[in-house]
């Protein structure tokens, strides 16, 4: 039953928007399905060509790819539905067609990441994402585009490399390439020193995907120079699903395996995820692309995340998951806002949309709701993971003291950078010839508000992504004592 | 006596790959990278991987020589030399290097039976073979069915870079002192000019489409498969196109026929997928294709083999056809 | 027997990666990786028989039929280049 | 002959490097691209490298042969794949190559960003 | 029996002197002095010592498939190799290297 959004969204060629976006609706759909039937507790795999699992490919969905499967679908869907007209304003008619079919192979892509158990069919899909992805951001109206998305290939096509480098060392000492008995065999020879570089290609290659702090360069400029319904698209998900692989590998392979595996991840992690955090929330007070700014800010959630994750805990695990779960919504919503933003000012630096609020009241009125979220503000989706997150920190004594200190610091800088918009669209003087400004397309709007909605729902209603991250964290931790 | 073979050539590939990367004339680097690809080819085969080795043939020393090539004709040839060697790097790659050696030492010998690589899956796919679907070689069978979804992929990854460069090259040059060069070149001549080629070249064109499909139907029993014919194929209609002009070629084979190609295969390996789940199983399972499942999973493999080697050529053709209009434009 | 035979094309393998590395004109390049492309095959083909597996032949036929192509490819490109050279020549004049 | 087969993967070592050094040192585009396919045929040499069993063959079938060793065929397959990924990868990289040579007139990195600074 | 060790013999000859013949063109086409001359030890020695090579298998062979498969080598490196020499040297005229000296500029060169 997994296979059929697959092939749905692979075959459709030369379609237009209608065609992507119901597909990718349909994709939401069997991925809300799949989140409701493994909170029932249900497990899902599926056996490609009907071979035993070692030997064939197997599919498998299990909370934390299911959170990630919802994560992905609804981030293209919700792009997809808002998107239309910004593309359109973006791409020449006659490359949409192309431009729709790349879209739905990244979303092929991103979807068969997750829900693979198999580590080499994880590459080949990587590989299909990301192609895919260059394709999308090359499309974007300015010519910088294109240096930006070749640095994109440069480091993606090294990350993914490594990746291989990675799983190649693994199977060359376990003779497997199935994820869960890859677990079972490593054991046998962990510690011998291909295993433990094994470990640290995976790492290293999944962190250029993830963006994580030192190997971000790639980020803000791919970001800022793509088509805007592909950075909401990409934002709220791309990165996440190099996440999703990295904390996967590593708890399920090699920490219940590695001796001491658990330390070193964390020692390696923490001073990464607390400098990514300081530096992203720092360059992003000092950015006037609106776009880079959030860019920026993407780096330093990325390190949120992360830290959450090297604290080894269920509570930081869980923190770090739902925290993916809501730095998707929370970005989507923003990016969207910008997005619609840049259908009616003349750009997207902060001296542009200068005085837009009183014109565009509800896009607006949007961005702060997203941006809130954004910083954590008690009763939107934001607040929920953070106070996770620091209540995990918490739990580990001193450092633990220093780390909240990080993400308070953090959360003021987030306070400032979302300010400084806000204070240039509701405060600035719009400049001469402004005044003709009408409200976002309606279309665009409507999507934005409900990803806004959604953060303040999502931070009232806590349950289901709790829920899901709860059982998520409990997996990747069900080796350690 | 086999292995220094194997190091005489890997040690050439070490030269070769310095060589490359030391070279300012880009021309130079895409020959050498002809050469460098026949060398790791023929490595290959030396470890007894026959099929990577005609893989690696069709694709590194023809259709990646062509593409880097017309990539070459449309920039510049010399690479602005800076003799800087920069530390930075220098010592990523030094440290990166010293890891890689350091986790060698661990490995199990070189070509050593007992290595767990050999010990887990891989037996299990030699015995069974014969027993599932009952044909000679293994690699074809691994490829085509047992991991099938990985193809499956793979075709996916080509159709993606196919639509990838038909859309970078959808836009409109910005450029345009560049083109308006380029437009008094003749265009559509090809290599008419060169008597002694073009014979022999037309001579052989038969030839080559035959041994794709030679090699495309024969690859359940020799080396070969879907993916080397396509690469073969589209070789030979490269090879057309060079000799009597693109015009000519496109002419043979329009672009609209291609991006039929293009899709079509990947259809009809989709198609095959689905075809398993309606027939009552899982996707990609070939088994019941027919009433037998040995004559299934002959069924399924030949008809997937075909959709991949046909999206494979409509993919490089595409590519192919796209670096070289772009000259024209 | 078949060993005197590979070692040999080994080692004009080496000599023609050596002419190729020197130049000095790029025909000195694409003239040594012809060679090579030819010696591969002739290579392919003696270890074919060396492993005892006459069935590998394929390879080294494959070899003989895409070598050609990789040449003529670099001839259209230099065909190509003189062209638009000409071009600049006579474009500059009017 | 312990030192020959380590061989195998000091080579896959140092063309990786190579590779890698090309493309993250050089400042042409073109270079890096070319840089990255030796980066990933080195990946290419250490799967094909493990796949070899010492006297065994090719892993297709002979027939009324019973007790021959046959080479490991899954690396292969992969390797089958991957070569394909890196086509890809390389065509599409030279496609935004040969677009930013038409947008700013140059392939070398440094000249770019002195473009996009102005 | 003592038709084998012909056979045998005799491919040996073939191969030796085939193996002998490529590695003089290898040495040839590094040691001459310009490009025509070098095209020349090139292209000979490899048609000529692919023949005698792939010959000296075919005996080895016998008559079988792969004979059928060698001989198809064989055909088709005798087209494609001295055609590829042709088009070289052809190009390399065209782009105005002289045989008798070494290389000129491309734009005395006239068409």
């Amino acid at each position: 039953m997994l296979v059929a959004p697959l092939v749905t969204l692979l075959r459709p060629r030369g379609l237009a928007w209608a065609a992507a976006t119901m597909a990718s609706l349909l994709a939401f759909a069997i991925a809300i399905a799949l989140t409701l039937g493994v909170l029932d507790g249900q497990k899902f795999s599926y056996l490609m060509g009907a071979w035993p699992a070692p030997y064939g490919i197997e599919l498998g969905v299990d909370a934390f790819s299911a959170l990630t499967l919802l994560i992905v679908t609804g981030a293209s869907t919700l792009a997809l539905l808002a998107g239309r007209h910004s593309v359109d304003t973006e791409i020449e008619p006659d490359r949409q067609p192309l431009f729709y079919a790349a879209w739905l192979l990244v979303l092929a892509g991103l979807v068969g990441i997750p829900v693979s158990a198999d580590a080499f069919n994880i590459f080949v899909f990587m590989e299909i994402s990301s192609l895919a992805s260059y394709v999308l951001i090359a499309g974007g109206p300015n010519r910088r585009a294109l240096p930006a998305v070749f640095k994109y290939l440069i480091m993606g096509t090294i990350g993914a490399t490594f990746y291989l480098i990675g799983v190649g060392l693994i199977y060359l000492m376990t003779g497997t390439l199935n994820l869960a008995d890859m677990e079972l065999r490593i054991h046998e020879v962990a510690d011998l020193k291909p295993i433990l570089v094994a470990a640290a290609f995976i790492t290293i290659g999944l962190a250029l995907k993830a963006a994580m702090f030192p190997l971000h360069a790639w980020l803000p400029n791919a970001y800022t120079y793509a088509p805007n319904a592909v950075t909401v698209f990409l934002a709220a998900c791309a990165t996440k699903v190099a996440l999703y692989l990295l904390l996967r590998f590593d708890f399920f392979v090699f920490q219940p395996n590695l001796v001491g595996h658990d330390v070193q991840f964390a020692y390696f992690l923490m001073p990464l995820a607390v400098l990514a955090i300081l530096i992203g929330s720092g360059v992003a007070l000092f950015e006037r692309n609106l776009k880079r700014l959030l860019a920026y800010s993407s780096i330093a959630q990325i390190g949120y995340i992360l830290l959450g994750a090297s604290l080894v805990s269920l509570a930081g695990l869980t923190a770090s998951v739902l925290h993916m779960f809501n730095h998707a919504l929370a970005k989507g919503a923003l990016f969207l806002a910008v997005a619609a933003l840049a259908t009616r000012c003349s750009g997207i630096r902060l001296e542009n949309i200068s005085g837009a609020a009183r014109s565009m009241p509800w896009t607006m009125g949007a961005f702060v709701v997203a941006g809130l979220s954004l910083i954590g503000v008690p009763g939107t989706a934001g607040f929920v993971s953070k106070w996770y997150l620091i209540s995990a920190a918490l739990g580990e004594g001193l450092l633990g003291g220093v780390l909240v200190a990080v993400i308070v610091i953090s959360s003021l800088m987030a306070v400032v950078y979302v300010w400084r918009v806000v204070e240039a669209a509701y405060f600035g003087e719009a400049p001469a010839g402004f005044a003709s400004t009408r409200e976002a397309p309606p279309a665009l709007l409507a999507v934005t508000w409900a990803a806004a909605l959604a953060n303040v729902y999502f931070g009232l209603a806590t349950s289901l992504p709790v829920t899901l991250s709860t059982s998520a964290a409990e997996q990747l931790l069900r080796h350690l004592p | 006596m086999t292995i220094l073979f194997g190091v005489f050539l890997l040690t050439l590939l070490v030269i070769t790959a310095l060589a490359i990367v030391r070279t300012s004339h880009l021309f130079s680097a895409v020959i050498l990278t002809s050469i460098f690809s026949l060398l790791m080819a023929a490595n290959f085969f030396l470890l007894d991987a026959a099929d990577v080795a005609l893989t690696e043939a069709a694709i590194g020393a023809g259709i990646s020589t062509v593409l880097f090539l017309g990539a070459l004709a449309l920039t510049a040839e010399h690479e602005r030399t800076t003799h800087v060697l920069r530390l930075l790097p220098l010592s990523v790659v030094a440290v990166t290097t010293l890891i890689m050696i350091y986790a060698t030492f661990d490995k199990p010998r070189f070509g050593d039976p007992e290595a767990p690589v050999h010990q887990h899956v891989a037996p299990w796919y030699i015995e069974k073979t014969p027993e599932y679907i009952d044909i000679p070689n293994v690699v074809t069978a691994v490829l085509g069915s047992f991991r099938g979804y990985d193809t499956f992929g793979e075709v996916f990854v080509v159709f993606t870079a196919g639509i990838g460069v038909m859309f970078l090259f959808s836009a409109r040059p910005g450029n345009r002192k560049d083109s308006q060069r380029q437009a008094t070149a003749e265009p559509g001549q090809g290599l008419r000019h060169y008597l002694v080629p073009r014979v022999v070249g037309r001579l052989l064109i038969p030839f080559i489409l035959l041994f794709g499909l030679y090699v495309q139907f024969h690859g359940e029993y020799g080396p070969g498969g879907g993916f080397q014919a396509g690469a073969i194929v589209a070789a030979a209609i490269i090879l057309y196109a060079l000799l009597e002009g693109e015009t000519q070629a496109l002419r043979v084979l329009p672009l609209r026929a291609l991006s039929v190609l293009v899709a079509g295969g990947a259809l009809l390996y989709g198609g095959v997928g689905v075809a398993g789940i309606l027939l009552g199983s899982n996707f990609l399972d070939y088994s019941v294709l027919a009433a037998d499942p040995i004559a299934g999973q002959h069924l399924g493999l030949l008809l997937i083999e075909a959709g991949v080697g046909i999206t494979v050529t409509g993919v490089l053709l595409s590519i192919f056809h796209a670096f070289a209009a772009r000259g024209r434009v | 027997m078949y060993y005197v035979v590979t070692i040999a094309t080994l080692v004009t393998m080496a000599l023609a990666l050596i002419r190729a590395l020197m130049g000095p004109s790029i025909y000195d390049r694409v003239l040594a990786a012809n060679m090579f492309g030819t010696k591969t095959v002739l290579l392919l083909s003696v270890i074919a028989f060396l492993y005892g597996r006459p069935d590998f032949l394929d390879l080294a036929l494959a070899y003989a039929l895409i070598n050609f192509i990789g040449v003529l490819a670099v001839l259209e490109f230099i065909r190509l280049r003189a062209q638009s050279e000409q071009a600049d020549h006579s474009g500059g004049g009017q | 002959m312990e030192l020959l087969g380590l061989y195998h993967y000091w080579v896959f070592a140092v063309l990786l490097m190579i590779g890698f050094y090309a493309v993250i040192a050089k400042p042409n585009l073109f270079k890096k691209l070319i840089g990255l396919s030796i980066f990933q045929s080195a990946v290419f040499l250490l799967y094909i490298t493990m796949d070899k069993v010492e006297g065994g063959t090719a892993p297709i079938l002979q027939d009324g042969v019973s007790d021959v060793l046959y080479s490991n065929p899954l690396p292969q397959v992969l390797i089958l794949t991957a070569i394909v990924v890196g086509i890809a990868t390389a065509a599409l990289g030279l496609g935004i190559v040969v677009r930013i040579k038409e947008e700013y007139g140059s392939i070398e990195e440094d000249e770019i960003q002195e473009i996009d600074r102005q | 029996m003592t038709m084998a060790l012909l056979v045998d013999i005799a491919s040996w000859v073939l191969l030796s002197l085939g193996g002998a013949l490529i590695f003089i063109g290898g040495l040839g086409a590094l040691r001459m002095p310009n490009l025509y001359t070098r095209m020349h030890a090139a292209s000979l020695t490899d048609t000529m010592g692919a023949m005698l090579v792939i010959a000296g298998i075919m005996l080895q062979a016998g008559a079988s498939l792969a004979t059928i498969k060698l001989a198809a080598i064989l055909l088709f490196l005798l087209l494609t190799s001295p055609a590829a020499s042709n088009a070289l040297a052809s190009a390399a005229l065209l782009a105005g290297v002289r045989p008798d000296q070494g290389t000129i500029p491309a734009s005395e060169h006239s068409e």
